[in-house]
């Protein structure tokens, strides 16, 4: 409910994630703040409990690589066509991360009750898998309007902060999304949301017949910033290709832990990288 | 390639790739059906439901996730799951790095959970979709014992629920490289429908590590038809080479030069 | 689920609507489809179960007048500015319509709950109202994951049929709601939804990237009919204002029974009313 | 009109209208909030809204539902109301046809439910917003003991709650056009907090058809400083006319020829 920090100062933007910050982050492919990720790491954040909304891939495997996360929480990291996430991967094997495994749905259910306010959504499916065993935010409960009808009960998810990158924002705070809705679900859900964007214009988008539709209001937004190619190396629709060169070097270098930290060193740490 | 062509009896000898024996297969499944889904990672599954469509007269709907050229929900996220929840999702196809033989599976982990020795993406959508969605096509190409387990380390979902569990869908069949199972919801076990051309019976039991029911005489895969070849070539690979074109380039030679949605 | 016809026949339209339906319609400023309606009284529908998403004016106002409604389920009906709403006051204080008064949110959590194929969905509020007491589809539960926390179940609320009227379709059978996203509720939690538009496009609204996101796919809309002014005498933002002039002679005739008749023959039934 | 001005003691005299008291009035309840949302059909407390936000040096939220020129929520329905679950809205506006001595209120009808002798439009919002945000004004401008009575014929909001349930929101104080009350929530009670220039304490008893409690030396409600009135006249009024021109037109004596948003 702050004002809305317009600038272009990522590290500014990331010391609004404190360590140990429950941090949502969305799927991949409505692009994740990937430049800001980097400054987040750069800040060398702790004990992350990350979110993913509803899957990761890249932005999740990175931050696990770099030690930031102690939990992941969501229904799967993964690096699509280039294999399977080698941080999370290693670091599980390894037993240096907690997992809170989820399926989709209950991962947007467990937002859909914090953006209403309520202490749980109710949900089909999920009773007898073991993802409801591991989890205590899981509970099978009775519908009240019929007999013998278990329901699981899946608790509400109210992340400290939620981090995304899209292509618009305007002056006032308000953030298009287009049709990435779940990042208007994971701004409502979030006690705090920031974002980064290509562009940042003057007029108001929410009072655009068109625009103002898929754009969340900036009552919900903490602080945005402008980051051009902000999702890099990852896609933005209508604007830039997936880099996938890069994706290959980093599941060559990031399948070992010396690796990994080659592969920090020369795309993150360094600075001016990737003109931030 | 050209597998199976040599093995076909009493069939015109036509060349197909053993991917075009599976998404004719996986077709075949479909009939009948309304609105089919299909995740991201599917292009087999993908294929066979832009086949069934064709074969339809166009007349079933198809949902490739991610497919940029053909929207069909105006959310990336929650719609797939609520349109699967009001029954409008008539099919869908699960994977599995692990499968038993009551059809529960497995997309976390080999050995105890949580810190396990091999761990995968994760359950995705499989704990919501395998229950509303009334035909659950399970997809796994690889056939082996490592794959088809007597029974999975960890249950991303379940095959079957007890009596009083809400759960419209479930489980409808299993394709794999060497044979086609149906799922039995009653008995809660794989019955082997057919074996592909050019494999054999005792192939299918060699790799598979859970007991399923046999028929009295074991029919052999279909081969696709040379009218549905022609299709799957000329319409389908167009189609498909949208949402899977590195698949579309090495199946049927065709597709972009970039992976990339922009 | 059935394929869309597009065409400007509304009395083809109207027949989806049988008699005894449960009729969805959405709020007055998001724009009934006023023609439509007059359509159906013209059809001589009835004992409709109407349920207001989740308020309405003079189109319920005027089905209610015509005869058609059994049950009105809402949670208000008024005419704004110009008052109490008349048919509804009169068959209320006359005992002609059975009543399910509710309050906003909780008919939104009803559809809500249709949406996702849930049974019902918990709602903070409501405990203590009369509304609860008089509905037996309320019904207070336990949060399952605290002590002695009471909580409010709202059934799930699936119409059978869901009317309303749009600036934009297209050929496809999709549908433009801009920012009246209840009517992407409507149709997501409605067997069936019947739409008319001032407009039908020829190319895919949901392909637009700006448009997309605001469109309800076509795989939830049984019909979409053309109707040029289609709201009036309701307004249709960015289009035309309600009609002050219509809305006054409204008043004065529904206040009376008699003046009812007047008005159902004069607009509703006359033929060639309105360009219908 | 000027109705007050002439009964006002030891105060400058300036002209203002009934209107601008409870606008002024109301605005002083708005204090500290950093959001607040008015219904449709509540010019007065919407002015208050705007004049509080002016007086707050526009550090505050004003979310005047129904307004075309300043959008505030993406959705026309729900976000309104998941929005005050979230606790975002911190101050709400309701009236009601009938309210009693424990703050409940009656939006739906007079007689026995359902079939009322008298019928209003309905509960829309209330059962909800009543519960969950934080200071919630009523605001009823018609002081008589048709509208305050012992006990209101439905409920469609009650104004207290039982310890164990959930209500972080409820009643605040009650604006009339007779006086200002304040409530308790541990009482469950009005406790009459100033009578409005130009008004006794015997007229509001004589016309409140509830107990409530009384200080020692009854205020009177402080009429608006000449400042205040500038501010409302120069600014409010203009931005007000564009969700509510009737009102602007008659109080003010501006706004547009229609009342119809296009």
């Amino acid at each position: 409910m702050t004002s809305q920090i317009i600038g272009s100062d990522l590290d500014d933007l990331v010391r609004r994630i404190p360590n140990g910050a429950k941090l949502a982050i969305p799927k991949t492919d409505c692009a994740g703040a990937m430049a800001a990720t980097r400054a987040l790491i750069r800040r060398k954040a702790q004990n992350l409990h990350l979110i993913v909304v509803p899957t990761s891939g890249l932005q999740a495997d990175l931050l696990i690589g770099a030690g930031c996360v102690e939990t992941v929480e969501g229904s799967g990291i993964t690096m699509g066509e280039y294999g399977q996430a080698p941080c999370f991967g290693r670091f599980v094997r390894e037993g240096r991360i907690k997992l809170k495994d989820s399926t989709c749905p209950a991962v947007y259910a467990g937002l859909q009750a914090a953006e209403k306010g309520i202490p749980f959504m109710p949900m089909r499916g999920l009773i007898g898998s073991d993802l409801a065993a591991y989890r205590d935010d899981y509970t099978i409960m009775s519908n009240p309007f019929a007999d013998d009808d278990p329901i699981m009960a899946v608790r509400a998810i109210q992340p400290d902060v939620a981090l995304f990158h899209t292509p618009l924002a305007d002056r006032h705070g308000n953030v298009w999304v287009g049709r990435h809705k779940p990042l208007m679900l994971l701004a409502h859900a979030s006690k705090e949301t920031l974002a980064t964007v290509e562009e940042v214009r003057e007029d108001n988008l929410l009072d655009d017949p068109v625009y103002g539709p898929a754009t969340i209001p900036s009552i919900y937004i903490t602080a945005v910033a402008q980051a051009a190619r902000g999702a890099w190396p990852l896609g933005l629709t209508g604007h830039y290709r997936e880099d996938s060169e890069h994706f290959a070097e980093y599941m060559r270098l990031a399948a070992t832990e010396g690796g990994m930290v080659d592969y920090l060193d020369r795309h993150v740490r360094r600075v001016g990288v990737a003109a931030e | 390639m050209s597998a199976g062509s040599a093995l076909q009896r009493n069939k015109p000898i036509v060349d197909y790739a053993p991917e075009e024996l599976l998404i004719v297969t996986v077709a075949r499944l479909l009939e009948g059906i309304r609105h089919v889904a299909v995740g991201t990672a599917s292009p087999i599954p993908g294929s066979a439901a832009l086949l069934a469509q064709a074969l339809a007269g166009g007349d079933m709907r198809v949902s490739i996730l991610g497919s940029r050229e053909s929207q069909v929900w105006s959310d990336t996220g929650v719609e797939l799951f609520d349109c699967a929840g009001q029954g409008r999702i008539d099919a869908f196809f699960l994977g599995g790095g692990q499968i038993d033989g009551q059809a529960n599976i497995n997309l976390v982990g080999v050995g105890d959970y949580p810190h396990q020795k091999v761990r995968w993406a994760g359950s995705f959508g499989s704990a919501y979709l395998y229950f509303v969605v009334p035909r659950v096509i399970l997809f796994r190409e690889e056939h082996t014992r490592r794959v088809f387990v007597p029974k999975v380390d960890f249950i991303s979902a379940p095959g079957t629920s007890a009596p009083n569990v809400y759960r419209p869908g479930g489980p409808w069949a299993l394709v794999t490289g060497l044979c086609l199972f149906g799922f039995d919801r009653d008995k809660r076990r794989f019955r082997l429908e057919s074996v592909h051309p050019g494999h054999t019976l005792e192939e299918v039991r060699d790799n598979t590590g859970f007991d399923f029911d046999i028929p009295d005489r074991v029919a052999e895969t279909p081969a696709p038809a040379p009218g549905t070849l022609a299709l799957i070539r000329d319409r389908v690979a167009v189609e498909v080479a949208d949402a899977y074109p590195h698949f579309a380039k090495r199946v049927f030679g065709i597709g972009r030069e970039t992976e990339a949605a922009i």
